[in-house]
């Protein structure tokens, strides 16, 4: 058993010998779906933790609850889970309001340093997707949950690709540009920003800060659990499968740069292609190996992330 | 007019600021000189309800107490302050720092009119305002941030320090803005360490000493006193 | 380890003072008695003692390296699990002695390599990293079976009866806590006081404040990875999804919170509570653990938020008629 | 590049520093001799401070280099900048919250050039606390000290190295006139044993009083070089230091 | 009350706890601890597989009394506990229900290593070990170092050698080609089919075409059915996980991909999955022989625990716990070793057939089964002579 199956290595490297144009056109193709399902897991918290500054580890359940909802829309009614973000989209809103009014707003209040408050906010948030667990575990039961809706081929460039992966890139990139557009257009937008880039003096142009941190928090909620409505079409999942969420658009995050959403974006991508890269061309095993390798070099090289600030 | 009745802040059980009162109105200036540690930038955080909140006494604005209310509703009653740091957004650019000081409800009207009041007094602003602020030297920054704060159409200026870090020449040309800022209507309350350059363009002056207020009168007699002149000109 | 005390000494230094000898010698008639423990329990009691035994040596070197830098490492769960594959790879091959001793190389290693790369960013990134480690070290683990053709679980077959097992982490709960002491009483101690107190100043002092921290981080994660060799026989198979079990990193950290990490004793007296805690939870409530433990996350954060240890000194300081609460911290 | 005198204890060649494309230092040149007081003036943002950091290892040069007593400190790192003989003071006074006073003293002495250790280090920082004038303070708790005072533990730390150079950076900054006569006397002492230091200032009765020579900034270049009494009156330096109307 | 005292109270309840319940002993019922995850990886498998069977059969045998013992007939309580995913959480819940709740009975846990973990504790404790949840081929040294394990299951090795037979049999009767592509998933139960099926597969004749891992966890399968599809092969065989089956299915249903036999491992057998389009005549691990009895099983399975039964796991997990039943019964004590004593080297009637466990082991499993027309039917076994298999359709659409 511990001898290696002879032959294999030669087998696999045929494969890669008849690469072409179309073959690279494939990889980047998948890259960039798999880039707009990983933008999905990302943008709420990067809301959440850029600008409300809240590094929050319930975020994944947040998606699962997402995707749980769309499954029992879908289940109940047979139309499209897409009309289930009607629903599912106001309850993330005011469910994470909630939470920043009652459980967050206090951490913030009795904190003395923005590092004090992150050590808080992880403690607590984790402890707060432990409890999220509990509750969908006794709603939904433990169970794995698939029920592949749109898992029908669209083909781009002669290749087939699932149509429900081509839809959630849509509303990923939709998602982003209109997130892009409302923070840099708007006068709301402008007023979240300025709270993530300083809160103290955001005092000093009269936007209340807790408000302002309380809705960007709410309305990565929001984002998030539409993501978990999208990417339940296609992903299995399970009440407890959220933290595989939560670590990936943590790393998407902090490999972007906290607080600039562009950042957040061209991060989901790059790793999107990389891991796409890693599986085509050098071994499946290594996609979420290359992950954390990619996350450790952007570290070392420019520790602030892709378009994060420098911290003085 | 602003006014402090009998401010008291404390710090656990370190008094900072003891039954401080003191007052402007719109078109002056108000200095207030004191040594380091004096308690001169508590007073100006408990008048704009910066963290530390008052811990007894009363703030008026126009009458109408504001002692409790949160920083973000101070600034609606027409109170902008320019703390020490000088609370910029160093990474946004000069024109949406400005936008942001038209934030305020009362000054949303008014926006396009500020801002061509606030690029006349600092004309560099205008060269670049899709420059990050962060970007920018010493004296610019103090430009966007004082630009920022008369983007709220205030009635009172509070300024923290606004020579700290400047070389002489700007220093000069910082006190003759403020001069115009003042004849455009505004009140401002100083604090400096450069009593020299701020008693000159003063109307009146307080003296803050650990925690209290030491002396109070015009400013061109206060440039006269003796105990000034030891303290804080260094003659 | 870093609440000032009004004394004019310099805190370390050879000489051992007379209220170090009495802090020893009570620290010891402790282990004594502690010792006993598995001479008078048995079965579920002593199983409940292993497990305060061994999250007390968890707590106890996290906050080797946590407690004076602030970094909160969420790794425990990778040097624990590395500890075990070299225990479970090597038990066939080496006498077990030598593999804990081998355990404890490789977490060591492992430990610099990845202090020294990622120790010179701050906070919140070293936060992720750390997380992300034991994910990344299964992930090459698993690789690494498939490729070279082994079984992705390892059976580690060493006798060691139950008392064997309190014993074994009892001892090196002891030798932490030696080395804490003894890191606390030397430079490199004093060094990291400083560093805790102000990094800049600190590096201006002309200590090498990277070496220090990646030195620190060594020591607690070799013990985190001997723990891993000492558990590997208990559970007797080894596979990568229990042995990088990112809860661990997780659960380690808060009972080391809910004691507080001023002092050195302070995870003991988080981890003796919330074991049993989590014991009462589990026994009464077999169905719901998973959102009472939530919910005894959020209690501890926000009821006690520094700690028992934080808790008593507020007490204390009370009672000796001083300083208003919070004022502590200003 | 000037040729390196035997008596030097610091010298810099060459040095520059470059933001992005903005150069804060841009090919300065010095030499600071044994038991001298240097004084480094100039308007704010001309490079003093940076000059201070690249120094004090806090900063990489771009290009130049420093050396100590003939030794290349060029960007060997702050830590080992201090070990090797060069300690520093802050702009804004960094106590060590923490630690008691005489704790902060001592934190000096055990990883710098000087390195002691037990009681021989408890007693060296004491003897440096009677130095500046806090004998009886070393129990208290750093926070209950008045400004001057952290002031004074903060030189105490830097000397507990036993420095080759010492580095002030606007020491005297925020003092009122009466605590600026006590700081002013402190260095004063400091030059009458014989140490060697280079002081950043913006009070200018203190570089005539205390420096032997000075050097003035302007934009990241030096544009004055001499004693305190000729570089003050130059007219340049009065200019970009002063502003027209002084000139 | 004071707080002080408050707090004493409650440290005091807190330590004392776990001893009070062990006084109240119930001596009017059966205990059965079942040890197993609610949370963690692990939970999803369990939630369909594990925990439900025990409830089943409480249910059926209090209905009809409770179990028969000389001294009269006992109600079969089932203790739950969560492990969380975690072997020390296993050891201590099984040692919390031998010492605390003084189970009569404790189920064997769930997941191989899980029972491995918790072998030394149910010997210790002198509990016989009956488990389903445990395959691997170390099954006769296991068995040889504690002689209380049983076995209810059969080798990682039996597995992939009937899915290879299979694919054999295709590929003689000139069916498929004899190029086969197989994947696996980077973990335990994937890695070990893997080593077993490679030798397997060229001793059966095939060319592995394809080879690869790929991590639990994987979001996007497609690059991985794509590279596997640009190798040509006839078969697609994939030792998966159930977050992966599904996964792989869904990308090979986009990706069309075009193989005559598409095989993957755990959960295939699930309900869920044979709900997914596309699943007709994809084989996997497991599979049962469609009778009446059986699907009179899935009915009342699925009216008694809410869950619908899988196709590989329940019916046997269902059958151990008959042999348990009948044991206990002939027995008519509690004593354990006597009722291991029993079902040692019996022949039983059950779910499943005639069973026994030679040498501690299951004697019989169906090794692979085939979706069609929304029933998991076996078509390969071990041990079940004379059997008729369903027979084997190659895989022709995807829709």
């Amino acid at each position: 058993m511990i001898t290696k199956a002879a032959g294999t290595p030669a087998i696999c490297s045929s494969g890669n010998r008849n690469r072409s144009i179309k073959s690279d056109m494939d990889i980047v193709i998948i890259g960039l779906l798999l880039g707009g399902t990983y933008a999905l897991m990302a943008m709420g918290l990067q809301l959440q933790y850029g600008v409300a500054r809240i590094m929050n580890l319930a975020n994944g359940e947040v998606l699962i609850a997402g995707a749980f909802g769309a499954f029992w829309f879908f289940l109940g009614t047979k139309a499209s889970p897409l009309w289930s973000l009607l629903f599912v989209v106001p309850c993330a809103f005011g469910l994470n309001w909630a939470i920043y009014r009652v459980l967050i707003v206090p951490l913030v209040r009795r904190s003395k340093s923005q590092g004090k408050l992150e050590v808080d906010s992880i403690l607590a948030t984790f402890g707060l997707s432990f409890f999220f667990i509990g509750i969908m575990v006794a709603a939904f039961g433990a169970q794995y949950t698939d029920y592949s809706y749109l898992s029908e081929p669209v083909f781009i460039f002669g290749q087939r690709y699932g149509l429900n992966r081509v839809v959630s890139f849509g509303a990923s990139v939709i998602l982003c540009a209109a997130l892009y557009l409302w923070l840099h257009k708007t006068r709301a937008g402008l007023a979240l920003r300025a709270v993530s880039v300083n809160p103290s003096a955001a005092g000093l142009v009269s936007i209340n800060v807790i408000n302002a941190s309380a809705l960007a928090f709410a309305l990565g909620g929001a984002v998030t659990a539409a993501g978990g409505v999208l990417l339940s079409m296609y992903l299995t999942f399970d009440a407890s499968y959220g933290v595989v969420f939560t670590l990936k658009a943590l790393i998407i995050v902090i490999l972007g740069g906290v607080g600039d959403i562009r950042g957040t974006i061209v991060a989901a991508f790059v790793l999107g292609l990389a891991e796409t890269a890693v599986a085509t061309l050098i071994d499946p095993g290594l996609t979420l190996a290359a992950a954390y390798v990619l996350f450790m070099l952007v570290l070392l090289v420019r520790p602030q992330g892709l378009f994060g600030r420098r911290v003085a | 007019m602003l006014e402090s009745r009998n401010v008291s802040v404390f710090y656990g059980r370190h008094r900072a600021l003891e039954n401080v009162s003191a007052s402007i109105s719109k078109g002056e200036i108000v200095v207030m000189l004191g040594a380091n540690g004096a308690g001169k930038s508590t007073f100006l955080r408990a008048i704009a309800g910066q963290t530390q909140k008052a811990d007894g006494g009363t703030v008026l604005m126009d009458g109408n107490d504001i002692t409790r209310r949160p920083p973000h509703e101070i600034v609606e009653t027409g109170v902008a302050l320019v703390p020490e740091d000088r609370g910029i957004f160093a990474d946004l650019t000069v024109q949406e720092n400005l936008f942001l000081g038209a934030h305020p409800a009362r000054a949303r009207a008014l926006e396009a009119q500020n801002m061509q009041r606030v690029l006349e007094l600092f004309p560099r602003l205008k060269e670049r305002p899709k420059q990050l602020v962060r970007t920018m030297s010493g004296g610019e920054r103090q430009m966007v941030a004082i630009g920022r704060a008369m983007m709220s159409a205030p009635s009172i200026l509070l300024l923290d320090e606004p020579s700290l870090g400047l070389a002489p020449v700007l220093c000069t040309e910082l006190f003759r803005t403020l001069r115009r800022i003042k004849e455009s209507g505004v009140g401002i309350f100083l604090v400096e360490q450069n009593a020299k350059q701020s008693l000159a363009i003063a109307d009146r002056g307080y003296l803050l000493d650990n925690g209290h207020i030491v002396g109070a009168d015009s400013a061109a007699a206060l440039a006269k006193d003796e105990k000034v002149k030891a303290a804080y000109l260094g003659e | 380890m870093s609440i000032a005390e009004a004394a004019p000494v310099v805190r370390g230094g050879p000489a051992i003072s007379a209220r170090e000898w009495r802090m020893l010698l009570v620290s010891v008639l402790i282990l004594l008695a502690a010792a006993c423990v598995p001479l008078v329990v048995g079965g579920y009691a002593l199983q409940v003692s292993i497990s305060i035994v061994m999250y007390a040596a968890f707590a106890t070197s996290w906050l080797l390296f946590s407690g004076p830098t602030n970094y909160i490492a969420l790794c425990t769960a990778a040097f624990f699990g590395i500890g075990m594959y070299v225990t479970a790879a090597g038990v066939d091959l080496v006498p077990y002695p030598v593999l804990i001793l081998a355990s404890g190389v490789a977490g060591a290693i492992l430990a610099a390599i990845v202090g020294l790369a990622t120790l010179r960013v701050s906070g919140i990134y070293f936060v992720i990293f750390s997380l992300g480690l034991a994910e990344l070290v299964r992930q090459c683990m698993t690789w690494g079976q498939h490729v070279f053709g082994t079984m992705s679980g390892l059976y580690v077959t060493v006798d060691r009866s139950e008392p064997m097992y309190y014993w074994q982490l009892l001892a090196l709960t002891a030798v932490i806590f030696l080395v804490g002491w003894w890191i606390g009483r030397s430079r490199l101690g004093f060094a990291l006081r400083i560093i805790g107190n102000d990094e800049v100043v600190a590096v201006h002092c002309g200590i090498n404040t990277a070496r220090a921290k990646v030195v620190l981080f060594i020591i607690s994660s070799t013990f985190a990875s001997i723990i891993g060799a000492l558990v590997a026989p208990r559970w007797g198979y080894v596979e990568p999804v229990v042995a990088f079990n990112p809860f661990l990193s997780f659960q380690v950290v808060i009972m080391a919170l809910l004691g507080g990490t001023h002092r050195l004793w302070g995870p003991l007296l988080g981890v003796i509570p919330f074991t049993l805690l989590w014991e009462l939870i589990s026994i009464e409530f077999p169905d719901q653990t998973t959102l009472l433990l939530g919910l005894c996350f959020l209690l501890i954060v926000y009821a006690i938020p520094n700690g028992f240890t934080g808790l008593i000194e507020d007490v204390w300081q009370r009672r000796k008629g001083g300083v208003a609460p919070g004022a502590r911290n200003a | 590049m000037p040729e390196l005198v035997a008596s030097e204890a610091l010298s810099a060649a060459g040095l520059t520093k470059r933001f992005g494309g903005l150069a804060a230092v841009e090919n300065m040149s010095f030499g600071l001799a044994e038991k001298e007081v240097l004084g480094l003036i100039g308007p704010n943002g001309s490079g003093k401070t940076t000059v201070m950091n690249l120094i004090s290892g806090a900063l990489k040069p771009s290009s130049g280099e420093i050396k100590l007593y003939g030794d290349n400190i060029t960007g060997i790192g702050p830590s080992q900048v201090a070990t090797k003989g060069v300690a520093r003071t802050f702009q804004l006074v960094r106590m060590l919250p923490a630690m008691t006073v005489l704790e902060n003293v001592a934190a000096g002495g055990v990883f710098g050039h000087a390195r002691r250790w037990g009681k021989e280090l408890e007693d060296y920082a004491q003897g440096l606390l009677a130095r500046v004038g806090l004998a009886n303070a070393g129990g208290a708790v750093v926070s209950a000290l008045t400004y001057i005072d952290q002031k004074r533990v903060e030189l105490a730390r830097a000397l507990a190295s036993d420095p080759k150079v010492l580095l002030l950076d606007e020491w005297l900054a925020g003092l009122n006139p009466t605590e600026l006569n006590v700081g002013i006397a402190l260095i004063e002492q400091l030059r009458s044993e014989g140490c060697t230091i280079i002081i950043v200032e913006h009070v200018m009765h203190a570089i005539r009083s205390l420096c032997d020579r000075c050097i003035v900034m302007s934009s990241g270049v030096k544009i004055a070089e001499g004693t305190p009494a000729e570089v003050l009156a130059d007219h340049g330096v009065i200019r970009a230091y002063l502003g027209d109307e002084n000139a | 009350m004071k707080r002080r005292e408050f707090l004493k109270y409650t440290a005091a309840t807190a330590i004392a706890a776990p001893f009070v319940r062990a006084a109240q002993a119930d001596t009017g019922v059966y205990k059965v601890g079942v040890v197993g995850a609610k949370t963690g990886p692990l939970a999803p498998g369990a939630a369909i597989t594990h925990f439900p069977p025990y409830q089943l059969w409480a249910h059926e045998v209090n209905a009809r009394g409770g179990l028969k013992l000389k001294d009269g007939q006992r109600k079969v309580q089932i203790i739950e506990y969560d492990d969380h995913t975690a072997p020390p959480e296993a050891i201590k819940a099984v040692e919390r229900a031998a010492t605390v709740d003084k189970c009569d009975w404790i189920g064997g846990v769930y997941a191989t290593g899980f029972n491995l973990a918790t072998a030394p504790t149910f010997a210790k404790h002198g509990y016989p070990q009956l488990t389903q949840a445990c395959v691997t081929d170390q099954g006769p040294s296991i068995v040889k170092r504690y002689p209380g394990f049983f076995m209810f299951q059969s080798s990682t090795t039996a597995y992939a050698k009937g899915a290879i037979d299979v694919l054999k049999k295709l590929k003689d009767s000139g069916q498929i080609g004899n190029k086969v592509a197989a994947v696996n998933v980077g973990d335990d139960f994937g890695i070990e089919l893997a080593n077993a099926g490679r030798p397997l597969f060229k001793k059966a004749g095939f060319e592995i075409v394809y080879d690869k891992s790929y991590p639990l966890g994987t979001q996007d399968y497609t690059p991985v059915i794509k590279a596997a599809s640009a190798a040509n092969p006839d078969a697609f065989v994939a030792w998966s996980y159930p977050p992966d089956t599904f996964g792989l299915q869904a990308a090979a249903k986009v990706e069309a991909l075009k193989v005559k036999a598409y095989y993957c491992a755990v959960g295939c057998g699930f309900q869920a999955f044979g709900g997914v389009p596309g699943s007709e005549n994809i084989l996997g691990a497991g599979g049962v022989v469609d009778t009446p009895e059986i699907r009179d099983f899935y009915k009342r399975h699925k009216e008694v625990t809410k869950v619908d039964a899988d196709y590989w796991g329940s019916p046997f997990y269902y059958s151990m716990l008959q042999v348990l039943a009948q044991s206990i019964e002939a027995v008519g004590t509690t004593d354990r070793q006597a009722i291991a004593a029993y079902f040692r080297n019996r022949k039983f009637k059950t779910l499943v057939g005639e069973v026994e466990m030679p040498g501690q082991i299951l004697d019989k499993v169906y090794t692979v089964g085939q979706w069609q027309g929304g029933f998991f039917n076996a078509v390969n076994g071990e041990g079940f002579a004379g059997s008729n298999y369903t027979q084997v359709k190659l895989k022709t659409s995807w829709s």
